[in-house]
């Protein structure tokens, strides 16, 4: 990332493509937050790369100024993937909704994640088949009416991030489209991490999923039933900072500080590279514990397209620079005179 | 040549006539087709690959076909667990393994129950007495044994007690297990039937020296067997025969057997070095395809990043992300890996990146015979894929000429921004022979890509004028920034449209675009007279089973010949005009009609079917049957 | 009928001349053409889908095509957000949806700018003038008002603030909030077309009163703006003209009017009623084909299990693990689905299994333009899998008869064992025609599906004489467990093979297998005279523009015929000689010649092309063009 | 389940197929294993259906006597769930390999665990690709040598047992080819389970990839290096029953009984319930811990053929049982006379 020319601003990653979601789609708030993070993390356009999947989220590469594909469905980690070995010099964003990532395309996301490829996956999570005018999706609840289940869906959602984490995946978030400075902060740490970083992005489909994310996104629940994780943080939330996560055994419980001589001293602290905690702050029950945001793992691990890189150059010093006519005459060879 | 003076084609009135075997002390022979057969544990394909090698160092013309089980390790000594590799060596040009074997080696009674009917009468056959068992015989499913009941008779029997007189020549040994003295039987063969052909030892003894580096007991262990089975054969009163097959008359070169995956994956890496643009190569293993992966995951040295995708889409999307970031994105598998890329590869053709697509064809449909071969993939390389969505389909005819079709279609997909298909075939990927190397990078075929870097004037969908290719223009490049997908793009800026006329307009595009590579497609040429009888039509590695079926026909003075596709689609510019210079046109290939179906929509011509699905190429005389029957 | 009574075709010398709208006082028409057209938000599909259902009461013949946009919601005002729904409406058989409306009703700017160019001259032309405000007009394009600008003369205008007079007609309505107001004026134009073409609001209003049963002071808001509208035109001086348009005289019976997709759902459901097997359809959502999930998954009272897979191929393989168990497994997508369902099929043809394969196409390649019609996926179907793995593929013509052809895959995949496609395309799936209701159980084709439960003598690849089809059994028969599986089977047992012959053997029965269902297959009949100039061939949804073109030629004596595939493998077996009656053959398609391949492989015939990609079905006058250019 | 007719033998699960794997391949023991328990469980051979992928594993189906299916490669539990579905009798086993059930068909076991579908996975990892001679497989170790990977892997392997339970796996176990009774009591629990059942049995492919589980299975790492899991009972392990392992904080350390005052009361209980437990226990590095064996996760939840099956019902006491001539003659029909 050269820093000689200006740096740019959030409209200079604006596209000259009219931006085509329903009014009021959450997809407009990450647009927004995705352009100004790219600008405040010094990009230049040029190298920048935003892969998407096939969606409504999946619009998402044509909105912004850089390099873009708009790919088939489910597909789209699995083509970064390539790119990103091909060019490492470039910055590779992944773009996709649940129906993509986690239906059609579950198998890619967790092969990209074990390999530890370094892109940034942002999965946009509506719960539903937006683009496809209201199918249950993979997260979609057990029991939820939707077109395709008009008597309730019998599949259990999956979690997108104990998927993540189990997948082996080094980077790990959760945000929300309209907490905006949270997922500016969500990118700009994925940005800078080495390795494969994946962020699901709670985002609202005000169309055929309205509301989704009420039980994060309300005023209320934004200020009480939210758990902002920090790194060596005690996992501290509620907007009087009253309340925590304790563990009992290895379960958790939420205790309100200063009842019954509970201290902060008492609550479980964040830790990013634990990633048994991680996977058990994955499962919280909304309906009993608050839902945490923030990074669950950021831990470190070889790079897929640094390993490519080291065994090119392990290889061309142990054998040279390839030269081509000498490998197609080596082996057996006999001349005919 | 004189076909006569082959031990297969020898003294009979034709090809289909089996050819009787000659008793009498001969020391020259034209061409000699050895198989050696065992269980997939006794080597049998490393012996067959010595034999030719060492044939090959010679300067014997050769052709080979590797036969073995699809499963890992069958069980010992039954059917299924049969290997086979034939060899076919001659002192004149030839084109196919041979339709049948003069020598059989057999390992075991499993062995010469799945081989013996290829065994002309009079046929050399050298068998392992040892192994014919109670046991063994049994799970060949043998009621009685044939050493003993009479069946062998006819042929020119040469029963030794292989397994024990390689233990006897290693019996000094106390650094070998039992075990291990027993598996050098095969090189104990090996001897035997280097010394009936009059061969030297010392390639293998190199070979064996390598091989062993790090375990030289083993090496020795061979070499001695080797060794005896030639001393045997030397000493021996059963072996009063010795046979020559003089070095062919080749073209002075240097020269190197190679196998068609092998030659392939050379062929992708040479084209690569001569534009300048490293290789990205996206698999997923499939037989017979893997070990074009195999072999590329070496070249590290030449920038060749090979990726094991975890499923074919993942493949050949990779692939694409590669191309899309200015590397040559390639995948390859077989049949039904090539089935799952459909999709992929619609968005390759919407998106106009270069993308080799490689399918080493087996038996289908579905997995059908892995380990077999077939050319039922035509139509899918056509048309698998949703909407109109032509593509270049090229197909090697030989091992060798898997090298130069790896390279046009290399050139061929960066030069028209298109994806291109590469249609090889088991036989070809395993089956090798002698490759005359190129000496200079100037025998290879330029092959030059080249960025736009320049924002001036610059649309995603701008084409140039006499390829219609759009610019490729790498992420990176300042000021140049666009997008793509599969969506279809509006004239020159690539954005999305739903534009009726437009649709048109692009689909038009794309298919011309295919079609103006006839103007590189070099014009079929014709193996015989330029007008006549009949015209036998093939692609692929039908190729030496025409041709050498050809040869025959033309002696008995049949107004036949042969014009060979290596371009599928666009096809030659002649192609039409050539068939209608023969009273009849024949498509040989191995599929139920899927070039003649081609061949009969565009020309209108009533083209006949020649058409086999069983696993196996062609045999020269299936050829010659059909050219008999179609011409006077 | 007379040709010169419709609005469309009136007076005018021909068909490529644009006809000219009737101005004088006249009551009577034989058929319209109206386009409703607005922003996405503007409810245009309903107001369309009320104006047929009416007017299917009144009696009238009745054909529909919607055009919306790919976005859920486009930016409101946009020109990618505009949509459309044209009925055509008539006192005679008509075929297709016209080919340019009479009546435009534009809600916007975007609307105007999007469809005027489709109107022609003297067409009238109804517009919302509160909506061409400055900011719509720039979202539009528009660089004048077009109220304003003199381009909209030659047309009957009829420019009418809608919004405020429907927020007027319901100014006294406090429950209403104003943008609950303005969003009725939908109906308030409902209404005015209903007074325009003397239709009873009753239908419209207990469709009101049902949908909003929980929100009734919607139901009454709608209603009150439709009345409105209605009342409007009566008392206004602007609107002299009235018309009306007679029942059609259809054959008796009871009708409804449907889509492809529903008739395609109610087709397979009667198909399993009728065979006693309940279905299993797993699928994974994409436009045009969601719909048919949709409707199967209301169906659970008849047993249907509708599975949305993670993906297409968990989709096919659901299917085909279905019918392993006993139920008739079916799948369907579009375009790109289908082809990632390649490899499964391929596997299906091999196990013999029923299977049927619903594509409703899409424009392609790739994704294309997912809510655009085409016919592009034809050779895919035939051969997008690897190696022989021939399918019967079948096609409805209209939307009714998407009913027909899917009871015919259902009873051909059962009776023959084998995966059978049915390629429906997006113009079928959502566009409508009555659809006359068969009465009893009896007016449905026979299909009759056995299992065998007798072990004697079974083997799992025993064939039945006639069909070639091998025994359905379900798990859990005592006594008659066998193993299936993609890898090449032998002969009568089943098991694996790698056997040449066998292999040969099999693909030939395959294929005889498929070959044989031509017995069943209908012959091909023909519209026109038995032979002369010209027959025009088509298949799919091209049917009714065909036809309604065939009549305009016949009355203009043209020497012409049309023959519509509904079987398109195997072909009915009187098809070649169908071919040879008439001087030239034409194949109309919107691809680029799919068919038509097949058609001069299989007869070596001369097969004109005639082609279209451009997302919408063929206009009447471009058949009539055609058939003009090649007969004298 | 029928108990009249007498119970079968082992041998009567035994098909007329030569079976074809390598001499020595740990394939064998499993399929013996699996006759017997079948056998064992009172089964008949018509009502088990045994579904597979492709891989040496998947060659399985053939060679038991049951209705059997050998699907393409990486499907086979799509293809179950579809059977299963249409036929909640059948007793359906599904069979592949740790390539065709991770790499090729990760996505199909995802979806198959989260759905709970009633079926019986067994995935035979022998960390490599056997059926196509000797590439990496997604559980092959990182840097290990292979016909595809010459310099050494640069993948990051995936943990078979921490994706199925981040899946939501309802029952999640480990297993080795060569350890017949746990093998068996193991397949015994899978089949009472009402819902998926996933076992990893660690399978030995003695061409390609020898020893792959000495760690485990080697006579002295069987004794001192395996954990067995026991529902309720405190993980200790060892000949001697000497080891245990102990939580401090959230992390799992292992400890000498009798030792600093170390008791049993000290070692962690095994709950089968505890998804975060189970999850914890897939980490454990065998580096430093014994490896588990047994039944990581059992857990109760609605599973889908009952659901189908529910709805069905609902359906047909709703709308009363479908008469097709009804279904078409309704919305707006109207009668032309
Ligand atoms: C191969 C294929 N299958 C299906 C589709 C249809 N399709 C398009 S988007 C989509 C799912 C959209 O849901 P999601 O990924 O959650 O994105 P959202 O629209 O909600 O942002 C589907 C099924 C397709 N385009 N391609
Ligand atoms: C679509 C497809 N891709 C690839 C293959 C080739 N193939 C067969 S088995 C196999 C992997 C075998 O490994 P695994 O699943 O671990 O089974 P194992 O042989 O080790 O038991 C592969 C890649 C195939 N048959 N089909
Ligand atoms: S359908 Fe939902 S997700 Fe899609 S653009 Fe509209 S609001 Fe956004
Ligand atoms: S290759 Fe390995 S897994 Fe396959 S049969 Fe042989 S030993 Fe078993
Ligand atoms: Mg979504
Ligand atoms: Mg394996």
């Amino acid at each position: 990332m050269t820093t000689q020319p200006p740096q740019l601003k959030k409209k200079d990653f604006e596209s000259d493509q009219q931006v085509r979601w329903c009014p009021g789609c959450g997809d407009y708030a990450i647009l927004s937050s995705v352009q100004k993070t790219f600008a405040e993390l010094g990009l230049r356009n040029e190298e920048v790369a935003v892969i998407s999947g096939i969606g409504c989220a999946a619009r998402f590469p044509y909105y912004v100024n850089s390099y873009g594909f708009h790919t088939i469905h489910g597909r789209a980690p699995a083509l970064a993937t390539g790119l990103k070995i091909a060019r490492p010099d470039l910055s590779v964003w992944v773009v996709g909704g649940d129906g993509d990532m986690l239906s059609i395309g579950g198998n890619h996301l967790l092969h990209a994640l074990r390999r530890n490829i370094d892109i940034n996956i942002m999965c946009f999570d509506n719960r539903i088949y937006g683009l496809t005018k209201g199918q249950a999706s993979p997260t979609s609840e057990f029991g939820k009416r939707t077109a395709t289940t008009p008597m309730g869906s019998l599949d259990r959602p999956v979690n997108p991030i104990s998927v993540a984490l189990a997948a082996e995946g080094t980077f790990v978030a959760r945000t929300a489209d309209v907490f905006a400075p949270h997922l500016q902060a969500m990118l700009t740490a994925a940005a800078a991490h080495k390795g494969v970083a994946f962020i699901q992005i709670l985002q609202n489909c005000i169309i055929f999923n309205d509301r989704a994310f009420a039980h994060v996104t309300d005023r209320e629940a934004k200020n009480e039933r939210v758990l902002y994780l920090e790194h060596g943080a005690p996992m501290i939330f509620g907007k009087e900072k009253d309340k925590g996560i304790r563990l009992v055994g290895n379960k958790p419980e939420v205790v309100r500080l200063g009842e019954d001589g509970i201290t902060e001293k008492d609550i479980l602290v964040h830790d990013e590279t634990d990633e048994s905690l991680a996977y058990m702050l994955s499962r919280l029950d909304p309906k009993d514990f608050p839902t945490p945001l923030g990074i669950f793992r950021r831990a470190g691990a070889p790079s897929l397209h640094e390993g490519y890189q080291a065994q090119f150059e392990q290889a061309k010093s142990k054998d040279g620079e390839g030269v081509i006519l000498d490998l197609i005459h080596s082996g057996d060879v006999w001349d005919v005179k | 040549m004189e076909v006569g003076q082959s031990l297969a084609w020898g003294e009979g009135p034709g090809y289909h006539e089996r050819p009787v075997m000659i008793t009498k002390q001969l020391e020259s022979l034209e061409t000699v087709v050895i198989r050696f057969a065992g269980d997939s544990g006794d080597g049998m394909q490393i012996t067959g690959t010595q034999f030719t090698n060492t044939s090959a160092v010679l300067g014997n013309d050769l052709a080979t076909f590797p036969d073995f089980p699809a499963e890992i390790r069958a069980p010992a000594g039954t059917l299924p667990g049969v290997s086979g590799f034939q060899v076919h060596f001659s002192s004149t040009d030839i084109y196919t393994p041979g339709d049948d074997p003069d020598v059989l080696v057999a390992m075991n009674p499993a062995a010469l129950k799945v081989n013996l009917k290829d065994l002309p009468r009079n046929g050399i056959l050298i068998l392992d007495t040892d192994a014919f068992d109670k046991r063994n015989l049994k799970k060949a499913g043998y009621e009685s044994n044939p050493l003993e009941d009479g069946s062998l008779e006819g042929f020119r029997l040469f029963a030794i007690p292989l397994t024990s007189r390689t233990e006897r020549a290693l019996e000094d040994r106390d650094d070998l297990s039992k075990k291990e003295k027993t598996r050098c039987k095969n090189f104990y063969a090996l001897g035997m039937t280097y010394w009936l052909f009059n061969r030297p030892l010392e390639n293998t003894v190199t070979f064996l020296e390598k091989k062993f580096k790090k375990k030289p007991q083993f090496a020795s262990a061979n070499i001695t067997a080797m060794r005896a089975g030639y001393a045997y054969c030397d000493a021996s009163q059963e072996f009063q025969v010795r046979y020559e097959v003089a070095p062919a008359a080749t073209e002075p070169g240097t020269y190197r057997n190679i196998m068609g995956n092998d030659a392939l994956a050379l062929g992708l890496v040479a084209a690569s070095v001569r534009a300048g643009v490293p290789i990205f190569y996206g698999s997923y293993p499939i037989t017979p395809a893997s070990s074009v992966l195999h072999a590329l995951a070496k070249y590290k040295n030449f920038g060749v990043a090979t990726f094991q995708a975890e499923d074919e889409i993942a493949a050949v999307t990779s692939a694409i992300g590669a191309s899309f970031g200015g590397k040559v994105g390639i995948t390859g598998s077989s049949g039904p890996g090539i089935a799952l890329k459909g999709e992929a590869l619609g968005l390759a053709t919407m998106v106009e990146l270069p993308l080799v697509v490689i399918n080493v064809q087996r038996a289908g449909p579905s997995t059908g015979m892995p380990t077999k071969t077939e050319q039922a993939d035509l139509l899918q390389a056509m048309f698998g894929r949703n909407g109109e969505a032509p593509c270049p389909v090229l197909a090697p005819c030989s091992p060798g000429d898997c090298f130069e079709m790896a390279f046009e279609a290399f050139r061929i997909a960066t030069k028209y921004m298109v994806p291109v298909f590469l249609l090889s075939d088991g036989y070809l990927a395993n089956g090798a022979e002698p490759w005359k190397l190129p000496e200079s990078m100037d025998e290879l075929p330029a092959c030059a890509v080249s960025y736009r870097t320049d924002p001036e004037d610059y649309l995603p969908y701008m084409r140039d004028e006499t390829t219609l290719a759009r610019p490729w223009v790498r992420p990176g490049t300042p000021g140049m920034q666009h997008r793509i997908g599969g969506i279809e793009k509006a004239e020159g800026t690539g954005n999305v449209s739903y534009d009726a006329e437009n649709h048109q307009r692009m689909t038009d595009i794309r298919a011309e675009k295919v079609a103006r590579i006839v103007a590189e497609v070099p014009d079929l040429e014709v193996f015989g007279p330029e007008s006549g009888d009949l015209l036998v039509l093939g692609w692929g590695s039908t190729y030496g089973a025409i041709h050498a079926a050809m040869k025959i026909a033309h002696k008995d003075g049949k107004s036949v010949a042969q014009a060979h596709l290596r371009h599928l689609n666009p096809f030659p510019k002649n192609l039409g005009d050539v068939m209608k210079r023969y009273k009849k046109v024949i498509c040989a290939e191995m599929n139920m009609g899927q070039l003649r179906m081609m061949l009969r929509d565009r020309f209108l011509v009533d083209v006949i079917g020649l058409n086999k699905v069983q696993g196996m190429p062609f045999r020269i005389r299936e050829i010659l049957t059909a050219i008999d029957e179609h011409t006077s």
